[in-house]
């Protein structure tokens, strides 16, 4: 097991290529006594350095499969494994970015960019050196001493990005993290997180609510039905990178996709929303 | 002398008498008032009394300054009577039950005479100037010893006997009772003196009133010094029902209630007459005077001290007790 | 959007109150209070009270004469080592109670036994095992002090946001980082309210430590001119331990400000 | 995501302990402390010491004179309702601190000093006003309990969330709901470790309050039995006091479940 | 002023037909002693019952402006109208959904509904009828008595929204209600919004960081520039109502819009990257 600390371009020696990093076996979830079923049997398997992007409707268990995918909470049944080792606990080559941020609130920005690095015990020069390039790279430049309450929803946002992609792990697991962003911004984040993936190359899951987003960014796309949660469907995106999102727009496959994608969503959208 | 108690028709309209004494539970020397209780002393009189048990001289005090009236009579020791009177209450002591001192001097087995006491450790709750410490300092003088000669520990009152025990300290002056009951615990301990003995001219306590409730209702409280000065009387003849009494309210043991009565009983703690006489009292205030308790210039006069009259009614009523070295 | 990100911005509408600063608010307070209780004193007239004007002379008096001075020193240092002691042991130890189910369950017991137990029963303890000097004092105050910290301590690690925790591990943080990321700051604000309480409590523990033990300083003027009814003197050391709290409590406002700026920072605007 | 949504979900990682329950834990920690006790008590074996067996005979011959019952309710009464005065004043104007900043600054000094005065400074004033039975004893068990509740309570307002009291101005709340919608709920966990510190002082004021006016109940046994030398029955009135604190602040835990709710639905999962 | 309340489908006697409802004035805020600048001169008129959407870049001051609008905090300089009063605190006929979800987590789903309906005093029957209607109209019966913690990001953002819709506010200030839905669930939540404000017309302004959404909610989209934000471009998007969804996303009307914000937005993030 890695703990983190890459910087080459070169693929690490770990993981095969072509082979799975991610296994995710028939996981279960139940919540609580009375029992809000999240997820039921829900199986996914994520080749080394694949990006795949999750999508389903509101409720159906995204977040709770990313919370077991990283060992903060136990599946009922089934299990996952992370390059070949199953998962019981948060491993540091894994990272997360949070739904709803998770920014300490009495750490400045820069604080929370270098959290994750400081809490693996890495070096400060280390750190001095990557905190600035990871603000850069999130357009906070002039905010490093801001606190999270200074910030709009969208910044804030991208300085949870920041702080999983400044550790450099080998997975990454991002929940919706583009939500709270403009278009623009989003597509701009969007070719960053691709530049990053490009020059250190790791395996991610990508839950987003946005199709277009996700056959720009994904090698395929996972549709999950309505809670309880199950993959319904995997879409291979089949298109050459790197991907104009211009061009891509333009593209009957995108329009074909979208078109599959929205109709399958209102199918378990449309039948769920009785309950 | 027999006693009837509360019999008659006096019982119907009993009027209510708060007392505040000074110690809990009480010591022997303050059980009179219990006494005239129990016995239906205080009935006879038309007395009922509500009596309220404090911690220290003090506390009973401000009771009576401030209790809205439900205290008519406190029974501090003579410092804080004193220092309450020189900042200019009108206090007035009515009698007492004890003129002489009823405490002793308890140390180590090492310590055979006082002159031993040289370069011991002395406790003395307080500090300088407090009860403790003056009596401590009577019996270092009566052996030409002084302070300089020993070390004080302001110990607390609560840690007296542990400290004991526990060889911190050397010497204490504490109640009889106290004493006893510490060589209870620690049956090395030994009595060196009896300090009535060794300071005869101290004065200890007395009943304290307000000069507002002497002009409120001073048939009631001729009634009380009468009743209380019959108390002290009875105790000297009734020993048994005394210790009796004593058990029930001081709560040591019998043993030691029975030890403690025939010393104070032997000594004259409790006066049978008026006690107060303006010797005692003056010395006593001299005293302070001298131990910084209060400056010379607010010295009160026995006048200002003592209201004499009910003792004299009731001497007047009594009779006069005579014949014995103790009777005072 | 992060927990508690905005928290305490402006917590509660402040206004100015005609325009008058925090400072003119307190002293303007304070005198009323001076000047009520010098009416008052006067008028009661009793030896169980005194008044302001009263307890200065008596100050000056007992200042002049080096006593006051005196006594003060011996009190402080008691005061200082119970306090420090009790921060040093109760914080980690809370924290320790609110992420250790098993220590939780095994000290909780204790805490609340120990928290209702009048100092009487413990005094001869103390006395056995340590004495009457400043050793048996510091414990004594020490003991006086540790239960607020400890037990809000332990209330804020409870309430520390259960999502922040879950990024904490999900970056693998080891427990000691989490406590000094997470589980303190955020349990700052009961930690100060513990502090601010003990340190109340220590005053008095520091007095009545000497009321138990051997009678010294502060406690020890108290006793005394309690006992000789000055009440003006025995003002003069009440007074004193009354400016300590307001002191005291002032100071730990400037640290708190030094040591969790987030908490001010997000109050101004 | 709102404001401390998920605040407390487990808070703490707890672990079972070889799956041990929690009353297992205590009832196991109990017995280890008792059994030491016994052994050090009988080991020392010192007039000054004593061990539980002792403790329980002497419980069982005060309990079968009725001593201890007829002690026990005077107390309780002093302690019920001076406890319940503190709760009652001391929550609003605690919030009332936190909420108006012209109040928060008026009263501030006076906390802050009251809560530093030792209590025979005010003793002759409460003399003075209420005599020295109930009446007064209330009153001090009162000043005990009123600061941890009264600072806590204040501390938890500041705490309250910024963002959550802008949505309630938002929708227009009145002043008086807000405290009831917002204030009081997120400030539950300060003021419920408040009360909880209250408790503990209250049975201590109970009985200090006891020694300074006059002596009656619990009070009256523990002084009455010290003086004496009677350490086992002395630790009677003090065991009953620790079960006391243990058993209000297991009650103030269930209330807690009652009352808050949310914070324990949070910690199931 | 009203105070909340109506339940027909007439237009409300108080503001004409065409007036402005709100009137946004030459808003300047800054933050803090150091000055975050986060509005600059901003004006902004909407009429009675439109639906007024904004698009802005992340940070640009979409929700400082919304929260001057609602009375939250004061603005350094300009004024705020709302139906000719100058607003100067919080009023009861104008309701705000947060960014930030902003629900009591000591409160069921229900009781979150059911808040502003409380704090405005209304009557308990009219509660018990309105908070099962709105509780439906989001989709998220059965969970009536959960608590916040125990719903996913998007069904926390849904009760946020029925919040603000109970009350049947007169202006309604929505910062971006739909950003945490997928797809699909978001455009089920658009089509009910429309349905409320059909049967119960509002003032509506609308952050949103979707074009589409924009395009298909608004009568007007209003494009904000970056941090200080101004308006840079009001939209006329004259399209008739009701609009079908897959409709407009075929017309051309839409894709002339869409590629035009989307330039505007460009230019305004992309310059405001530097800084
Ligand atoms: N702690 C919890 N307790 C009880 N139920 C929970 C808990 N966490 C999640 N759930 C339930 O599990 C289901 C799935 O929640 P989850 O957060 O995984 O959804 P999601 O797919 O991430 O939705 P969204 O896109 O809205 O974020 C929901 O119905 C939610 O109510
Ligand atoms: N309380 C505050 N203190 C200091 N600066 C603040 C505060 N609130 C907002 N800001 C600053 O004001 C600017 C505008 O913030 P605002 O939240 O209005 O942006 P927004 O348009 O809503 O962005 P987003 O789309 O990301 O939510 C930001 O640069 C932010 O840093
Ligand atoms: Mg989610
Ligand atoms: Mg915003």
């Amino acid at each position: 097991m890695r703990s983190g600390g890459r910087t080459g371009t070169v693929p690490p020696p770990g993981p095969t290529v072509g082979a799975s990093m991610v296994v995710i076996d028939q996981i279960t979830k139940n919540f609580g006594r009375a029992g809000t079923a999240a997820l039921s049997s829900c199986s996914l398997d994520v080749p080394v350095n694949e990006i795949l992007c999750v999508i389903g409707p509101s409720g159906c268990g995204k977040t709770t499969l990313l919370r077991i995918v990283d060992g903060l909470i136990p599946a009922d049944e089934g299990r996952v494994l992370i390059n070949g080792t199953e998962v019981t606990a948060p491993r540091p080559d894994v990272a997360m970015v949070f739904q709803h941020f998770g920014l300490l609130p009495w750490k400045t920005v820069q604080d929370n960019v270098a959290y994750g690095l400081r809490v693996q015990g890495r070096a400060e020069r280390e750190i001095a050196d990557a905190v600035p390039r990871y603000v850069d790279l999130i357009g906070l430049r002039g905010f490093e001493r801001s606190y999270p309450y200074q910030l709009s929803g969208g910044m804030q946002q991208r300085v949870g990005l920041a702080r999983a992609l400044a550790v450099n792990p080998m997975v990454l697991l991002m929940d919706e993290p583009f939500g709270s962003l403009d278009a623009q911004t989003r597509e701009l984040m969007q070719e960053e997180l691709l530049r990053v993936w490009r020059s250190q190359p790791k395996t991610m899951l990508f839950v987003t609510h946005s199709i277009g987003e996700a056959v720009i960014l994904g090698d395929r796309v996972a549709l999950m039905t309505r809670r309880p949660g199950r993959v319904k469907e995997i879409i291979e995106v089949g298109m050459s990178r790197p991907r104009d999102p211009e061009t891509v727009r333009r593209s009957a496959r995108y329009l074909e996709l979208r078109e599959h994608i929205w109709h399958q969503l209102k199918v378990e959208v449309l039948e769920g929303d009785g309950s | 002398l027999a006693v009837t108690a509360g019999s008659g028709a006096a019982q119907q309209k009993l009027k209510i008498v708060g007392f505040a004494m000074p110690t809990t539970p009480p010591n022997l020397v303050h059980i009179p008032v219990w006494v005239a209780q129990e016995t239906g002393i205080f009935a006879k009189y038309g007395i009922d009394a509500k009596i309220f048990t404090f911690e220290g001289g003090p506390s009973a005090l401000r009771a009576l300054i401030g209790g809205g009236g439900q205290i008519n009579v406190a029974a501090p020791g003579i410092p804080p009577f004193v220092a309450a009177l020189s900042q200019g209450s009108e206090l007035k002591a009515i009698g007492t039950y004890a003129v002489r001192h009823p405490v002793a001097m308890v140390v180590q087995d090492e310590i055979k005479r006082c002159e031993d006491l040289r370069g011991k450790k002395i406790g003395t709750p307080g500090g300088t100037g407090a009860y403790s410490e003056v009596m401590a300092r009577g019996m270092l003088q009566s052996c030409g010893l002084s302070p300089r000669d020993v070390s004080y520990v302001n110990i607390a009152t609560a840690a007296r006997v542990p400290a004991l025990a526990t060889n911190q300290i050397d010497a204490i002056v504490l109640h009889v009772d106290q004493v006893y009951e510490a060589i209870k615990i620690k049956p090395s301990l030994h009595i060196l003196g009896h300090m009535a003995q060794v300071l005869p001219k101290g004065w200890y306590a007395a009943y304290v009133t307000t000069g507002d409730q002497i002009r409120d209702d001073p048939k009631l409280l001729e009634n009380v010094v009468m009743a209380l000065m019959e108390a002290n009387r009875f105790i000297y003849q009734n020993r048994d029902r005394t210790v009796d009494i004593g058990v029930k309210y001081t709560k040591f043991s019998r043993d030691i209630v029975e030890k403690t009565y025939d010393d104070l009983a032997r000594i004259g703690i409790w006066p049978v007459n008026e006690g107060l006489s303006p010797d005692v009292v003056t010395a006593g205030i001299e005293t302070e005077v001298q131990l910084g308790t209060i400056s010379a210039a607010i010295k009160p006069t026995y006048e200002q001290a003592v209201q004499w009259g009910f003792l004299r009614a009731a001497i007047t009523k009594l009779g006069r007790w005579t014949g014995d070295a103790r009777w005072h | 959007m992060s927990v508690a990100a905005q928290r305490g911005r402006a917590a509660g509408r402040r206004e100015g109150a005609a325009g008058l600063s925090p400072t003119a608010i307190r002293v303007l307070s304070v005198m009323v209070g001076v000047l009520a209780w010098e009416a008052y004193g006067r008028v009661l007239h009793s030896v169980l009270f005194t008044y302001p004007s009263a307890v200065v002379r008596a100050a000056y008096e007992l200042i002049a004469a080096g006593e006051l001075q005196f006594y003060l020193k011996s009190s402080v240092v008691v005061l200082s080592l119970g306090l420090v002691l009790a921060i040093v042991l109760g914080i980690p130890l809370g924290v320790l109670m609110g992420r250790r189910a098993v220590i939780e369950h095994a000290v909780d017991p204790y805490v609340n036994a120990l928290y209702a137990t009048p100092l009487v029963a413990v005094i001869p303890v103390i006395v056995v095992w340590l004495g009457f000097q400043t050793k048996a004092k510091v414990v004594l105050v020490f003991l006086f002090c540790i239960f607020p910290i400890l037990i809000n301590t332990y209330q804020g690690v409870k309430n520390t946001d259960a999502r922040l925790v879950e990024v904490a591990r999900s970056f693998c943080s080891k427990e000691w980082r989490l406590w000094r990321d997470l589980i303190l700051p955020s349990s700052a604000p009961f930690i100060l309210a513990g502090i601010r309480l003990a340190i109340g409590r220590g005053l008095i523990g520091m007095v009545v430590a000497e009321f138990y033990t051997t009678i010294t300083g502060l406690g020890y003027m108290i006793v005394q001119y309690a006992n000789t009814f000055r009440m003006d003197r025995l003002f003069v050391p009440v007074v004193v331990l009354m400016m300590m709290g307001v002191a005291l409590t002032g100071a730990l406002r400037y640290l708190e400000r030094r040591i969790a700026p987030w908490l001010y920072v997000a109050r101004e605007e």
